[in-house]
């Protein structure tokens, strides 16, 4: 019984990789998640339910920037959208892709042209190596910077780029670049819990909960 | 479904693998084919160098295939060999470019090419078989 | 069973023949086009093969199922006949021979004895090494014994078929044979790795006729096959592609998909992962392959291609799984249980954190009024 | 120990504070550390895990956009608690600690935050508004404020003022107490101050910053709730508005603090606890009291604003036209973005036809005066603060209106400290005393 490299990355390492990723992911949530909540005793502004709606409609709202900001920011949040519809395009509207989600959860979807997955890809990569650029020229973001920003940015970059690869039938034979492809996968599931990239579990909750919560106040978000 | 029988079945062609395109047009395959000819005449005209492009091993669609043959034509010279099956060597209508076919002895076609050369080498007469025949001629009867 | 005179080559046994020289050229021609080889390959085969001596030739067969040499009788071009009787002189076969019994083993003895250091070792199948080699015997010699010393006067070995080759399905788990490929048993002599389950026809004589017309070993991949048949994936070569690189696929084998004739990368076709000359070369004489009649690539010519999972799930798909196909219920279970993992760790990190936490008297008020409305 | 002598204390004129302990690095740093793991909890967990390092709070923060530097970008002011999180709290804080991911907090760290907790930050909220995560930071901000006050790094001059509230009841000594200079502003406006009263619906407090600078706004508030004809009532053992032990970090002082007001307003049984032109005020007692009380207020807390703009809306305030010419408002940071109280002056302003001229950012988006959270009371913060001002007076300047109006006394006095400062002649005005002097008689019956 022979196994390669191709074998390795889909089968064993796949699978612990997933089994770090649920664990992790659920472990870091229940660790925080179950602390010490503090109920707040002061009388609400509104209803119960208007603040709970109002932290519901962050999640939406809080996709751009207020007006205000627009100028400061704007072009820094679009930078984010896009590549992020980018990964998520790739991830969940490539043909392979859709068979990889499709075996693990049991049904598929209509995806898109590889071509123009080709395309995304590119459009992708490119503000993904914005991100880097703005991240190390913006004095603030630079400061704020650590491991877990530019390993987080890495591992998803070498994603991408294996994929792209993959794609192209470029640089090796394609189980090898197949193999590579899924292994650096398997090394984001790892991470996933670690790092910021938790940030895909956080973001709706979180602009849902603290809104809600100053919505209660009637202050707005 | 529940019987064999009711299996949808089509005969695809044999012929062509490659699909035609939908809209029936030319793929840039044939530009690229005609200017490879061209540098390949090029280099005939300059160096005296021939050579072959084999036309089984370009994706090429019977559309493809049918563009490529008006586009080079007919010239002269069409020669046709009797050599362990038939084959024709066809000029085109551009010097130096012959259109071969060769056919096994049951008549299917088992090889085509375009070949840049002066004359195609498979029509030479090859030295030893030309030494053969001078013996064999010596040995006929009527010089004995 | 010497099918000629020894000593005359193959241009003198072509004329012999009554083959006159276009003819031989025109039959090279149509070699080379068939075996995907350059075009000035043909006349450039046909100049050398006029010279040069027809080497001996010795098959043996082991744990096999015969298809290869099936497929090897079932070459187009070069027609078997046109190879023993013209190209090559087929010296030992013990499926073709007509000798047996202790006349066939005094044959292969002389012609190893007389050849040796020159003739063309072919083997098919793998060998057995459970039971001290008792699966496959021949003449009372275990298939081990008999691939040794075979071995020792061999120019070059042609391991033919994916067992022979990388092991094949008696290699693949739980392997009860012990069987091992003819690399795992010889390491001193040239070994060109012809696979496939069986080899498309074309590249076994296609590969024999390339050796006897350089002399000398192709160029191999890793897996010592030759490139010029191996250097492509199915994939990179299949008339399908252009629906892939769409991201047309069939989803199951009688769709609106599958009549067009879309990419079966989803019905789990491994033409990414495999690399071989079907897409070319095709089968049956260059009538169809796998896959233009429907059926995606089963991968038969790689390495343990028997233990790769199921024909009929997608490269791309997840494999980790006892069944080798990935069952949501499966996922499911075992999300099931790495998630409870991480909530009892978590719901642990949780509690020493509150254990651990600074408590002020501040939050005793708060404690104790709790409830209190 | 202090908090217990404190029930005890009656408001006196002038006692002698004790002075802020000096501690070691070694201790200040146990301090943070047990501040820290005192304010960790599910909700600031939760935030502190959800930052991206997207940097983008930095352009809500007028001390960003006015200095440019890195350093005072909001989530950077907590760097020390985010760090203490993950390596002491965090799901995978022993990861954190081996492979150290995050150092731990180090003394001269502390120190330095100091500047960016108290003196660069006005607790404003406007960073809250622009994380695009949706994380308060603000909240964060004030978390990592009571940690510093454990390491016995609180601003000393807010050390000092919480503790002499805490003591007598008053931020600061004064010449005379509080309670007879309210008796004083009565009689010199003109206005009846009842004290002390019972069974009232409104008990009143004041901003000490109006009783020592601004005392027309003191009497404004009485005459406008006199005008209303509701019964009301100032406690002389519950009168100044502020919560220093708030802005110090203390969470004990500000309770404390707090309770005072609590028992105050529940000994004379009212119904409502009204918070005069002061936003921290209100925000201290509107969204943190109960909780430090532990169960919720048995009255109302209401800012003045909203008051009287209920008031106005129900008709039972009548104003008449105000000769302020055309004016800017400056919306108190606490008011809007921790309580929504953004219509209640606008509303006011136009029953009084006041043609209002807004500034570029106003109303949840204001900038902060750059007095609030404290700040103005730092001896240190001032030529920063100076700085960051120039943003929000070039706003009011290119509204071209002539009065500028707050109903924030915090705000007020920043603006007319601003106003020596720069040697400026714009002052601000209270929307309460405007209001007060633009009552109209005839009121329909409530």
């Amino acid at each position: 019984m022979t196994l390669d490299l191709l074998g390795f990355a889909r089968g064993p390492a796949l699978k612990a990789a997933l089994a770090i990723f649920c664990a992790g992911v659920v472990w870091r949530i229940a660790a925080f998640a179950l602390l010490r909540i503090r109920r707040d005793l002061n009388r609400p502004r509104t209803s119960m339910l208007k603040y709970m709606s109002m932290g519901v409609l962050a999640i939406g709202t809080r996709s751009w920037p207020h007006p205000q900001f627009v100028k400061r920011t704007g072009a820094g949040e679009a930078l984010g959208y896009s590549y992020h519809l980018g990964l998520f395009a790739i991830l969940l509207l490539f043909g392979p892709h859709i068979e990889f989600l499709g075996s693990l959860f049991g049904f598929t979807w209509p995806g898109l042209p590889s071509g123009v997955i080709t395309g995304i890809s590119a459009v992708t990569l490119t503000l993904f190596l914005g991100v880097l650029y703005r991240r190390v020229t913006s004095r603030v973001i630079r400061m704020l910077s650590n491991f877990d920003d530019y390993f987080s940015w890495f591992v998803t970059m070498l994603v991408m780029v294996t994929g792209m690869a993959t794609t192209a039938h470029l640089g090796a034979r394609y189980e090898t670049l197949l193999a590579l492809h899924i292994l650096s996968v398997d090394l984001l599931l790892v991470w996933f819990p670690f790092g910021k990239l938790m940030h895909a579990f956080y973001i709706f909750p979180s602009r849902a909960i603290n809104s809600a919560i100053l919505a209660r106040k009637g202050a707005p978000s | 479904m529940s019987r064999l029988g009711d299996i949808p079945i089509r005969i695809e062609s044999m012929e062509s693998p490659v699909p035609d395109r939908p809209d029936g047009g030319l793929g840039g395959a044939i530009d690229a084919v005609l200017s490879e000819i061209a540098s390949l005449l090029e280099r005939l005209a300059k160096n005296d160098e021939h050579s072959m492009i084999d036309l089984r091993s370009l994706p090429l669609s019977q559309a493809d295939r049918a563009a490529l043959q008006s586009a080079l034509g007919d010239g002269e010279v069409h020669a046709t060999l009797q050599a362990v099956g038939r084959s024709t060597a066809r000029e085109t209508r551009f010097a130096g470019v012959w259109w071969l076919e060769h056919r096994d002895p049951a008549g299917d076609l088992v090889a085509e090419l375009l070949e840049v050369a002066r004359f195609p080498q498979i029509l030479a007469s090859a030295p030893d078989e030309i030494a053969d025949a001078a013996k064999a001629l010596r040995s006929h009867r009527r010089l004995q | 069973m010497s099918a000629s005179g020894p000593g005359l080559t193959v241009g003198e046994m072509l004329r012999k023949h009554g083959v006159s020289r276009r003819g031989f050229i025109k039959y090279c021609t149509a070699t080379a086009s068939a075996l995907a080889l350059p075009p000035w390959m043909g006349a450039a085969m046909a100049e050398q093969l006029r010279n040069a001596p027809r080497p001996s030739v010795v098959y043996l067969s082991f744990q096999e199922c015969t298809g290869c040499f099936e497929a090897f009788t079932r070459s187009f071009s070069p027609t078997i006949e046109h190879l023993m009787f013209d190209i090559i002189s087929l010296d030992y076969d013990d499926t073709l021979m007509a000798a047996s019994g202790t006349a066939a083993e005094s044959a292969l003895a002389s012609v190893m004895k007389e050849h040796f250091g020159r003739y063309v070792l072919i083997v098919d199948g793998s060998i057995p090494t459970g039971a001290s080699g008792a699966y496959c015997t021949s003449g009372g010699r275990s298939a081990e014994v008999i691939l040794r010393e075979a071995a020792k006067g061999a120019a070059v070995i042609l391991a033919v078929g994916t067992c022979s080759a990388f092991g094949g399905i008696p290699f693949a788990d739980p392997n009860p044979t012990g069987a091992w490929p003819v690399s795992a048993i010889v390491g001193d002599r040239p070994i060109i790795n012809v696979s496939g389950c069986p080899p498309i026809p074309e590249v076994i004589t296609g590969t024999l006729l390339q050796y006897v017309t350089t002399g000398s070993l192709p160029d191999l991949d890793e897996n010592r096959r030759p490139r010029a048949f191996y250097g492509n994936s199915i994939h990179d070569r299949c008339y399908r592609r252009p629906f892939y690189d769409e991201g047309k696929f069939a989803k199951t084998f009688d769709d609106e998909g599958a009549r067009n004739g879309w990419c079966l990368y989803e019905l789990g076709c491994k033409g990414p992962t495999t690399y071989n000359a079907c897409a070319t070369v095709k089968w049956n004489g260059g009538t169809s392959f796998p896959i233009e009649s429907g059926h995606g690539c089963i991968g038969c010519s790689e390495p343990g291609f028997w233990d790769k999972g199921s024909f009929y799930t997608a490269q791309a798909a997840a494999d980790f799984t006892k069944s080798g196909e990935t069952r949501p219920l499966e996922v499911l279970e075992f999300a099931g249980a790495t998630l409870t993992v991480g909530a009892v760790l978590g719901a642990g990190s949780a509690g020493v954190g509150r254990l651990r936490q600074h408590r002020s008297e501040l939050d005793e008020v708060a404690q104790n009024d709790k409830g209190t409305p | 120990m202090i908090l217990d002598q404190a029930d005890s204390l009656a408001p006196v004129q002038r006692v002698a504070t004790p002075e802020q302990p000096v501690v070691t690095p070694e201790q200040q740093v146990a301090g943070a550390m047990r501040g820290f793991s005192h304010e960790i909890g599910a909700m600031s967990a939760f935030r502190l895990e959800s930052c991206i390092h997207c940097g983008m709070c930095a352009e809500a923060c007028h001390y960003y956009i006015a200095t440019e530097d890195p350093q005072y970008t909001p989530i950077w002011k907590v760097e020390p608690f985010k760090q203490a999180y993950k390596r002491e709290a965090g799901a995978f804080a022993p990861l954190f600690r081996l492979f150290g991911w995050k150092r731990a907090v180090t003394a001269d760290q502390l120190a330095k935050w100091q500047h960016l907790l108290f003196d660069s930050c006005n607790l404003c909220g406007r960073c809250s508004l622009i994380c695009p995560m949706g994380i308060d930071v603000t909240e964060l901000i004030e978390q990592a404020r009571r940690a510093m006050f454990d390491a016995g790094l609180a601003p000393k001059e807010l050390y000092r003022k919480a503790q002499h509230q805490l003591l007598t009841g008053q931020p600061e000594a004064s010449d005379e107490p509080y309670r007879e200079q309210l008796i004083g502003i009565g009689k010199r406006f003109e206005v009846e101050m009842p004290l002390d009263a019972v069974g009232v619906d409104v008990m009143l407090c004041v901003p000490r910053t109006d009783i020592e600078h601004y005392p027309e706004a003191v009497a404004a508030l009485a005459r406008v709730m006199s005008h209303l004809g509701v019964s009301f009532t100032f406690r002389s053992d519950g009168l100044v508005a502020e919560n220093y032990g708030h802005y110090a970090g203390s969470q004990a002082w500000q309770r404390a603090i707090s309770l005072r007001l609590i028992e105050q307003a529940i000994a004379c049984n009212a119904k409502t606890l009204l918070v005069p032109e002061c936003g921290h005020a209100y925000a201290v007692l509107r969204w943190e009291a109960a909780d430090l009380y532990g169960k919720p207020l048995p009255f109302k807390v209401q800012a003045a604003t909203e008051y009287l703009a209920a008031a106005l809306q129900a008709g039972r305030l009548k104003l008449g036209a105000a000769d302020v010419g055309t004016a800017t408002f400056q919306d108190p940071c606490q008011l809007v973005r921790k309580g929504g109280v953004t219509e209640a002056p606008r509303q006011l302003m136009k029953a009084m036809g006041i043609e209002v001229h807004e500034m570029a950012d106003n109303g949840m988006f204001s900038f902060c005066c750059g007095g609030g959270g404290g700040v103005v009371d730092i001896e240190s913060a001032k030529p920063l603060r100076y700085r960051t001002m120039e943003t929000k007076l070039r706003e009011i300047s290119a509204t071209g209106a002539k009065t500028l109006m707050t109903s924030c006394s915090d705000c007020r006095h920043t603006f007319d400290d601003a106003e020596r400062h720069f040697d400026s002649d714009r002052s601000a005005s209270s929307l309460l005393e405007i209001v007060a002097r633009n009552l109209v008689d005839e009121v329909s019956a409530p």
